[in-house]
Order: structure tokens, then C-alpha cells, then sequence
């Protein structure tokens, strides 16, 4: 089911993976043993597809990585050491939204079947937030075999729990083993994986130095099967109905997910919100605004505030997905990368527009100016697109650094000038009330770089998320 | 490292040949400027030092296109070594041009489309090396900074017709002599031999530099390479 | 040397320790073991005084927590599984800072001892960023015990090490030990202890729940006494001469620190510079500033500059003290906590003022303005004290949130909105040659706001820090 | 939850009584301003309701203190009582004001300083919110809004005055009419009372939704609590 041959991982000059050989049968179950640092999350991110191999074959379901990704994403399920889940969305929509990513078909029956086997049926409707550790872990699982996929990986799953919550876990792990998947888990401690594997392989400087395999465990698990009757070792393959989930689908149900988690907190609304009023509170005593001033300086004073409170959102929604791994969630869905990025770009509009919407009426009140002008409304839907399709491109980019409080709007800033640019002289020009020939240069100018950067982020976009 | 090839030698020694020449013509073959006097040539310098940054931007471009495209961390260390290259230039031909525009322009700023352009770039650049600065993982940098090398290759020449679309004031050197009081001037034929001979000589300078620039990377690689080995 | 009665730790309607009993004698070391979320660390942090008991008694080294804390952190050393220590700094200055902040005297003498002991001598002016997990491990107990401490605390020293850094950890944890000194070391792994302690305590559920000693432990450490005969079990207290670190001389090591680190990795300041030119940049094509207007609006764009290059200065500063757990170090070292308020703030001024004097000149070349104006001067320091003052004060405060990537220009602006607009107006009335007395009510205003916040800020950081 | 005290129930029935006899006398003792007409009418409950916002807000400031001191999380519940009283009262008093000032001003609003500071007022009060939304850990969240109430209480007598020195056009209400243009008027004795009546009512009121808040908030802490137990 897996077989990795002389696979090489290698960052920058640091060799990770040394020519490592690997390999699990159907229904196995292999637990990976390793002290810290041995490269044993490398090994299961470049299983997962999430991280690509710098030598060497990786065969995963049957499919071989990185190019048939899509293929083996279908029949992976993931359970790492952070929860990759959402903390501001339900339990239930958690998986709700996970199953629209993975194609899942008949969902809610399937989430009542998933909430039922770990336990959390009676919490379906509580904020992820506040989940113990132990539960968000235990939903984590229902996370990955939701979609029924044939392997699954665990990396570390018991990190940060409890004795109690462990024990859980292990059950838990057990049952969903048990029914015919191959699982790969790693660990650094033995004690924890041997009443569950079949196989214990010690990995160190690279490769794979030891193996032995278990057994007593056959029993163990002939013992576990008589327990549930139902599920064989070749079990079948149509308990979940999935469809190739579609890229509107998945743009739709990352959308969605934003917007359900962000009307439930308000945290990122309310954030950009005031931010833009505080922009345009210090503007006001810092130009000591005059009406004819004003008049003239209205269009550059929205368009600072917009670009201002931009990054701030930008920012907050892309350090959601890092913070909790759910960057890492969306990415082993199989769905294409620019599918992630279009949802992510759309929900930072519907942000970006709802900030604007508010703002224009609180500055036409604070400042008795009528910016009521359908010409300003277009050239602030073709500004925002633009901001926000190359926002969202290098937010992307600097949550994954070092540097991420302040790297964004240095980064934003120098590449939106022309839209800055072409958005302030377009609004002058519709609320000073020019003809429509002269504003047309700037709306030109604002429709070709929406359309030339949406096509090179969609392009580039792999590159920013794909190690 | 190996010792510099011996076309490298040869190229040492042609770009200070030809920078020694270029010197001469333009201060001993061009003519003076009527208006300006002598400040009018620090425009040679001005013209080739942008077309040199220009030479720069467009290979870091490329390099960083190629990097996308092959992850070979050569093309990272050619996209680097071409940003700061062009970096520089550009940073001298904005100098040289603010010092040749004070007498015209009556500042030595003006916010014309070419040279706040250039300044544009230039913080496009330095945001690149910011964005290097807070990356560790090295194939990370490389993408990140290949993607970003390609976003801002986009956006210059958009921000030109933007900025150009806002403003205009910029002398226009070779063609009417209508802007005449913004700063432009009679290009004789010996003026233009003179700039195109510049134009020369800098580009074969930016060849060598970039070489050098080039092994310099490999030789930075090569220190990091070692001080790995020491750890494990 | 360690005694603890009843000790009762809530945070909020948690409880986390429940009544607790634990007392170890003088040059004991004892393991602490335990299920990950038992209460661990936060006993820990209690007795290195970094948390305030709730109920209970608590002694270390003689002196009760939390009153005496002063005391106790003289005597007392901590390495936690974050290494504390600056990545901008090399291994050299990093012991030389925290030699500075413990006043411990023939500083350079002992610099070299301990990077002997740690075995770094010859990494010794590399920076910490380019060590191993390992390296930088070793390093934070040579921090730990820079200062002879009679206590040591080890928080999962072990995590992220591989085994050869393991190995290498437990040497140095038992010469470290082997001098005399009480240890007290929390694991999740009792194999990883065994070795090293003479007793363990099981904590789980709030309580100690189970101690055991060790019999062959005083076979071992006799043996590991016999090769290092220099060490008693009562050890000379004079190795080490410390005076009492000054209030003066631990602000000026914390400015020392910053300003080094910045002059190495240069992150900081070259990010406010770009954003301050940036925001003058959007600034120009937003307001499209003609000559006259560009008078009238200068004062205002640069205030506006330096509020916004302001926040990302403030916001990185504190992020870097926060990231690697080092403003944990900086709260256990034997200092007043308004030190550490005054030298963060004197360091983030120096910042904001190399900005502002670097953005002055470029200002004035590119609006062809004259900015060199004694009486602006004035101005800006006052403005740039006051804003600094709240900024470092709510910059600690906003780091330590979940939206840390948004808060601070939040909570900051509205309440700096009094300084932006007297600094305005000042600064407009000196450029514009108005009579002093004119301006003077501004500049009261400003020396005002100065004073009283400065203050505040004084009284209330103790706040901001401590559990 | 243990049931309303007696007070409380009184106090409930206080209240309203109090408020239909403020209403009552607002618009049927109080006589009609000549220049404003009905519009006047506003200026009691403008005036009331900011009074409200005020006590609410020295309230908060006087919780944080007292939580600082004590550690006592019955006192964050109380600031965050006040803060939201005050938050609303004060909203209620800038759009009274608004309103109110329509006619006079020409606009709905105006730079003015008492109007500007509620509204900076307000936004400390949002800040204040986000910075509690954005803590999990309850001790620390008390911390840091106590600090942060006690910050705001410090800065906004001074925004207050910095704007008074920046500009002012607030109508000077009960003094000389020599502002009269700017929408002052002369307050007449009846007007007087009225309006001393509404700041009683309003203070009344305000301790009534004070004790019902914290309530809420006691209530809010239970329930916590016991979510708390089932998960042990």
C-alpha cells in the first residue's frame, strides 16, 4: 500500500532522508519509532504529499507522489500533533466543511456516523475553541477518516494529552485501524505504540536502521475484530460515497468556512473595522481637514484606510489557517492548490467589501460628503479584486516566516502602488463629477492589473504553499 | 573554490579598459552642453547605470522563473546576485539623475514617472531582502523570493503607465525639443555616440560584476555547506 | 531548600494544583514526572516565581514566593524547553546580558568557564540562530548557571533533542548537579531520569501522588564526586561575586542587548525605514500634494509616518522577546520588572528615533522642504517619548494575545490620539515660524501627556508580566 | 442563579416610573425652545445619556484599580459591566447629539471636542472589547483589560483637552448667548428642572442596568463553571 525506494529529502544543503527504503502491506499497521529530529515528520509530510521528495520513488494507495497527488490526497487520511481544525466553527461544521473539501456524499449522515465513533455526538454544536486537548485530538481523527480513506498517517498524535485522554486515543486509534487500513504512526517513544503495530520501524540519520515485528499482535487484533463483526480485512470500498469534489465546490465550501467562522467571532471584522475608523480619525487631525481640502483629499484618505485595514485583515485571515495548521488541512484536501487560493481570495473580498461598505457611509456622516456614486462603487469592486488577489498571493507568503508582524504590507505595499494609484485618480475623477473618457484610463488600468495578477497568482500559488 | 576562470581575468581587464575610454568621451569627446554645462554629464552616467539596473531587473526575472521552474538552487544564488546588482545601479542612476535634474528642475526631486519608478523598484528590492532576511529554510527563501521577484517584475511596468498616467515632467531627451524647459536638451551626434559607447561599457561592466557577484553566492554556499558537515 | 505546603494554582475556575506538597532538601535532586498537562510546568513557573501561587506556601532557597522573589531569583537558575536565549546575539553576548542582569562581578572570567563547562568555547562569537537545538540547550544551562545559583529547575530539558543531544545534555545536567546544587527536573519519560535523580515525584491531578528514591542514586553520585573532587555537598558560596544588580545597569544591559542584536541582524529598523517610506509614498499619490497643500500637510504625514512605522517597530521588538521565551528570561532575573519596562522603552525610542532622523533628510528631499527646525526636534522627541511609553506598555500587553498579529495599533491608536494631534500642532506651528506662545500650549500638553503615562506605564508593567 | 433581590425588583419598578415621568416632563412641562422647536427635546436625553456613559466609565476605570489590587474576579465582572453600559449610553448620546445638532450645525457632525472625545471614547471601548475577545486565559484577560481600562481613563480627560485646544463650536448651553449662532440656547427654569430630573432618572437607571449586568455576568461565570465540570 506504501512503498517508498531511496528516498532522499534534502532542505537547502541539510540532508534530511538518506536514500530511504519503506514499505507497508494493505491493512498493516507500522508504527515509525525515532528520537526528535530523526526526520520522521519529514517522512510523513513527503507521504502526505504536503512536502515533495528531492530523490527517490514514493508510491502511496497505488499512486505514485508528487504527480499523481491528487490521487493519493483521495485516499489519505492525516492526524498530526496540531488538530488542523478550526476553532471558531462547530464541531460538526469542522466536519461538515472537510467533507464538502474531500467530495464526501451524503455527509450529514456520515458526520453523525463520525461524531458517533469519537464520542463527541453530544458536543456536535460547541465552538472547537473550547474543546480540551484531548477532544479537539479525538476529532481530529474523525477529521481524517471522514472521507474513508485506505492509509492513514498519525504523526505524534499523543503529543500534549493527558493520561485519560491518552487511553482514549489508543481505543480510539485501535478501532479505526482495525478496519482493514494501513496506518503509519510515528512516535518517539515505544511504551505508547506497542499494544497498537504490527510493525515497529526505528528511524535514524535517514534511514530506516531497525525493524521488527510484533507478534502479538495478530492475536490482539483478531481479538479487536471479533469485537466488531462488521469490518474485514478487505473491507469495502463503498461505505462513503465520494465524488471528485469539484473546484467551485471546494472555492464554495472554503467561503463558506470563512465567513461561518468569522460571523461567529467578528474577531477579524471588528479588527479591520475600527482600524480603518482609527486610520481615518488620525487622518482627520493629522491634515486638519478643511472643507475644500477634503474634497479634494477624500479619494486618498478611503484608499490609505482601505489599504491600511487591508493588511491588517489579510494578515489575520491567512495566520488563522498557519496557527493551527489548517493551512496543512486545506492542502491535503483533494482539490487544486489555485482552488484554495480563489476561496481564500474571494472570502478576503467579501471581508475587504463588507470593511468598505461600512466605511463609506461613517466618512460621508463624519465629513457631510454624499459618496453615494455608483461610478465610485465599481472602482472600488475592480481596487479591492486587485488588492486582494495579490494580498492574499503574499500573505501566503509571509505567514511562513520569521518575520510574519511586519513582512506583509512591505511586502504588499511597493507591488499595489499602480492600484492605489488608478483607484484614487478614478474616485476624484467620478466624485468631482469628470466625464466618463477621462476616468476610463484609470478603471482600464485597474481591470488590466486585476486580470494580469489574478492569472500570476493563480499561476505561482503552488509554489507558495508546495515545500 | 576554484581560481577565476581566464575569461573572468580577461573580462577584469576589458571593463576597466573600456570604463577608462568611456570616461574619456565623455569628457573629452562630448561636446558641453550649452545650458547645462558640466552637469549635463553625469547624463551618461545616469542613462547607462538605469540601463544597467535595467539588465539586472529583467535577469533577476528570468532566474527567478527558472528557479520555479528547475528548483535548482543555482538560479536562487543568479536571482540574488542580479537584485543587488540592479539595486545598486539603479540606486546611482536615481542619484546621478536627481543631481543632473536640480539644475532643471530647480530640486533634486521630482515625482516624474521614470525616476519614482526606479525609487518604486528599489523598495521592491529591498522588500525582497527583507523577505530573505526572515526565511531560514533555504528552499523556502528560494521560492518565495523567485515568486516575489516575479510579482514585482509585473507590477513596474504597471506602476509606470500608472504613475505616467498621473504625471509627467521628465525631460524628453532624444526627439522634440518642445519640453525644452523641462530639462531636455539638443542630443548632437557626438553626444550620441558618446551615450551609446556608455551604454556599452556598462553593460560589459554588469557582465563582469554579475560573474563575480555570482561566484561569490557559490562561495557563501560553499561556507554554509562546511559549517553544516562541522555540526553533524 | 525547596518547601512547599498547600500550594493551590486556579487560573480562573481552573484548577490546576490542588493543595500540593512538596519539599526537597539541599543538594537533593529529584525528578518530577508526570502525564503531559498534569501541572508540570505551571509548578514549575511557580517556584521560579514567573506565577503567582493562588493559595499556599511557597519556599525556594530560603526565602518565600511570591514576597521575596527578588531573593529567589538570585538564587536560583531555570531552563525551560525554550532556550531564553537572543538568536541575534552570539553565545558570548548572550551569557555577557544575562551576566549584566544577575550584577555578576569578573564577568568575562566566568564567561569562559562556563563556555568551557558547556563545551562552546570554540562557537563562542557565532550567533545562537546558527546553533543546533542541542547547542542552543547547552547553552541555556550555561545560562542557567552563570550566576552559581543554589537551584535549578529543568523544564523538559530534553524536548526536540535527539539522542546524541540527550546524551550530551545528561553529562552536563549531572556535572551541573554534581556540584552541590538542589535540582529540580520535570520529564514525562522516567527513563530519561533515572539516571540522574534521587527521588521521584509522580504529580497527577493537582497532587504529588507517588515519590520514590532511588537507592543506587548515592552510589552514582559518589562516583561522579570522586572525579571532580573540587565539589562538596556544601560548596564554597564565593565562586561566583555578584552584587546586587542596579536598576541603572540592568536598563542599560537591556538597551545594550536590543541595540546589538538590531545592529547585527538589522530587521527591525530596516522594516520600520521601508514602511515609513512606503506610507510617504502612498501618502503622496493618495493626496496628490500640490506645493501649497504639501505645506499645510507636512507635520501631519510625518506624525501619521511614524505612528504607523511606529506600531511595526513595537510590534517586532516585543515579538522577538516573546518567540523564544525570552522575556521569561528577562523576568527571572533578580531585577525590578519597571527595568525591564524602562529599557525596552529607551531601546524602542533609540529605534524610532534613528527612523525619524533617517526620514527627516529623505522627507525633505523629496518635497524639496526644509525640515531643520531646532523647535521640530523638540517636538518629535517629546511625541516619540509619549508614544514610546504607552506603545512598549501595550506592545507586551498585545503580545501576548491570540490576535497578537492585529491588536496593538488597536489598542494603541485610540489612546495615542492626543499626542498625534499636539505633536501636530506644534510641529505645523514651528514650521510655519508661529510665536512660541503660540505653540507652547502643545508642548505642555505633550510634556504632560509624558510625565503621566510614563508613570502609569511604571506602575502598572508589573501587571502586564506576571501570572 | 440565586432570584432578584427585593432592591432589585424595586428598583425595576423605580426605574420605569422614573422614566415615564422624565418622558412626561420632557415633553409636556418643559416648554418649546423658540429657534429648535421639537428637536430641542433630544438635548435631555443627549444630555442624560452621557452622563450615564460617564458614570459607567469612571465605574470601569474604578473596577480595574480595585482588580489590580485584589485579583478578585468578581471586579473584572463589574468593569466589564460598566464598560458596556457605557458603551451603549455613549453611542446613545452621539446620535442624540447628532440629531440634535442637525439643525444648528448644518450637519450631522462636527469636529467638535466633546463629541470627538465620545467618540474616541468609544473607540477605546471597542479596542477594550477586541483586547478581552482575543485572551483565553481569564486571569490574564482581567489583567490586561484592567490595565487597559485604567489606560483609557488616563488618556481621554487629555484627548478632551487636546481637542479643546485644536477647535471647538459645541454649543456653550447654560451660560451667556453669545454663541448663540453656534446652537446655544437659553435655558429657561422648567428646562432647568427637566433637565436635572433626567439626570436623576438616568442615574437610576443606570445603577438598576449596572446590578442587572453584573448579574448577567455572575450568571455567564456559572455557567462556564459548570461546562468546566462536565469536561473533568
Amino acid at each position: 500500500m506504501i512503498a517508498v525506494k531511496k528516498l532522499v529529502k534534502r532542505f537547502g544543503l541539510k540532508t534530511v532522508l538518506r536514500g530511504l527504503n519503506f514499505e507497508v502491506p494493505e491493512g498493516e499497521f507500522v508504527a515509525l519509532l525515532g528520537p526528535n529530529g530523526s526526520g520522521k515528520t519529514t517522512f510523513l509530510r513527503i507521504l502526505a504529499s504536503l512536502s515533495r521528495p528531492t530523490l527517490g520513488e514514493v508510491c502511496v494507495a497505488g499512486y505514485r507522489l508528487p504527480i499523481q497527488a491528487s490521487a493519493v490526497r483521495r485516499n489519505l487520511g492525516v492526524v498530526s500533533h496540531l488538530p488542523l481544525l478550526y476553532g471558531d466553527l462547530t464541531a460538526e461544521e469542522n466536519l461538515r466543511f472537510y467533507g464538502r473539501m474531500y467530495g464526501v456524499l451524503e455527509l450529514s449522515q456520515r458526520i453523525n456516523e463520525i461524531l458517533e465513533l469519537v464520542g463527541l455526538t453530544s458536543r456536535r454544536r460547541d465552538l472547537v475553541r473550547t474543546f480540551s486537548r484531548g477532544m479537539q485530538q479525538r476529532l481530529a481523527i474523525g477529521r481524517a477518516i471522514l472521507h474513508d480513506p485506505e492509509v492513514l498517517l498519525f504523526d505524534e498524535p499523543h503529543t500534549g494529552l493527558d493520561q485519560d485522554a491518552c487511553d482514549m486515543l489508543d481505543r480510539l486509534l485501535r478501532e479505526v485501524a482495525g478496519q482493514g487500513r494501513t496506518v503509519v504512526m510515528t512516535s518517539h517513544d515505544l511504551a505508547r505504540v506497542e499494544d497498537l503495530a504490527s510493525r515497529f520501524d526505528v528511524l535514524s540519520r535517514g534511514v530506516i536502521s531497525a525493524s521488527a515485528s510484533c507478534s502479538t499482535f495478530t492475536v490482539r487484533r483478531w481479538q479487536a475484530d471479533m469485537d466488531r463483526p462488521q469490518t474485514t480485512d478487505h473491507r469495502p470500498s463503498s461505505i462513503v460515497h465520494r465524488r471528485s469534489s469539484g473546484f467551485l465546490n471546494a472555492i464554495g465550501a472554503i467561503v463558506w468556512k470563512d465567513l461561518a467562522a468569522e460571523l461567529r467571532s467578528r474577531e477579524l471584522l471588528s479588527a479591520m473595522l475600527v482600524f480603518a475608523l482609527l486610520v481615518i480619525l488620525i487622518f482627520n487631525f493629522a491634515l486638519e481637514l478643511d472643507p475644500l481640502t477634503r474634497r479634494v483629499a477624500t479619494p486618498g484618505i478611503l484608499w490609505a484606510t482601505f489599504a491600511f485595514a487591508g493588511t491588517l485583515g489579510l494578515n489575520r485571515s491567512m495566520a488563522v489557517e498557519k496557527d493551527r495548521g489548517c493551512l496543512d488541512g486545506l492542502l491535503l484536501a483533494p482539490v487544486d492548490r489555485s482552488a484554495i487560493y480563489f476561496g481564500k481570495t474571494l472570502s478576503n473580498l467579501a471581508f475587504m467589501l463588507i470593511v468598505e461598505v461600512v466605511v463609506l457611509p461613517v466618512y460621508s456622516v463624519l465629513y457631510n460628503t454624499n459618496l453615494f456614486n455608483p461610478g465610485l462603487i465599481v472602482v472600488i469592486l475592480l481596487g479591492s479584486v486587485g488588492y486582494v488577489a495579490v494580498g492574499t498571493l503574499l500573505s501566503s507568503m509571509a505567514v511562513q516566516t520569521r518575520t510574519r508582524d511586519v513582512l506583509l504590507p512591505i511586502l504588499l505595499f511597493p507591488v499595489v502602488i499602480p492600484i492605489l494609484i488608478a483607484a484614487v485618480k478614478a474616485s476624484s475623477g467620478f466624485l468631482q463629477g469628470l466625464a466618463l473618457t477621462e476616468v476610463m484610463p484609470y478603471i482600464n488600468l485597474l481591470i488590466v492589473y486585476d486580470v494580469i495578477f489574478t492569472a500570476v497568482a493563480y499561476m505561482v500559488f503552488d509554489y507558495v504553499v508546495e515545500e | 573554490m576554484k581560481p577565476q576562470p581566464i575569461i573572468l581575468k580577461v573580462l577584469n581587464v576589458i571593463s576597466v579598459l573600456l570604463f577608462l575610454a568611456a570616461l574619456g568621451m565623455v569628457f573629452l569627446y562630448a561636446p558641453l552642453e550649452a545650458t547645462m554645462n558640466y552637469v549635463q554629464k553625469i547624463f551618461y552616467f545616469h542613462i547607462a547605470n538605469a540601463w544597467v539596473g535595467m539588465l539586472g531587473f529583467i535577469a533577476a526575472a528570468v532566474a527567478g522563473v527558472v528557479y520555479l521552474i528547475k528548483h535548482d538552487q543555482k538560479w536562487d544564488i543568479i536571482e540574488l546576485a542580479a537584485v543587488e546588482i540592479s539595486l545598486v545601479f539603479f540606486l546611482i542612476a536615481i542619484a546621478a539623475g536627481s543631481i543632473w535634474a536640480r539644475p532643471s528642475w530647480g530640486a533634486y526631486w521630482t515625482w516624474e514617472p521614470r525616476l519614482t519608478t526606479a525609487a518604486i523598484l528599489e523598495m521592491v528590492y529591498i522588500s525582497y531582502l527583507l523577505l530573505r532576511q526572515g526565511i531560514d529554510d533555504p528552499d523556502r527563501r528560494a521560492r518565495f523570493s523567485a515568486v516575489y521577484t516575479l510579482v514585482g517584475a509585473i507590477s513596474i511596468p504597471i506602476t509606470f503607465m500608472s504613475i505616467r498616467l498621473f504625471r509627467t515632467i521628465h525631460p524628453v531627451v532624444i526627439g522634440t525639443n518642445s519640453a525644452a524647459s523641462q530639462g531636455s536638451f539638443d542630443m548632437t551626434s557626438k553626444m550620441l555616440a558618446t551615450m551609446f559607447f556608455a551604454l556599452f561599457t556598462f553593460s560589459v561592466i554588469f557582465v563582469n560584476l554579475f560573474w563575480h557577484r555570482i561566484r561569490l553566492g557559490q562561495l557563501a554556499q560553499q561556507v554554509e555547506q562546511l559549517k553544516l558537515e562541522e555540526l553533524q
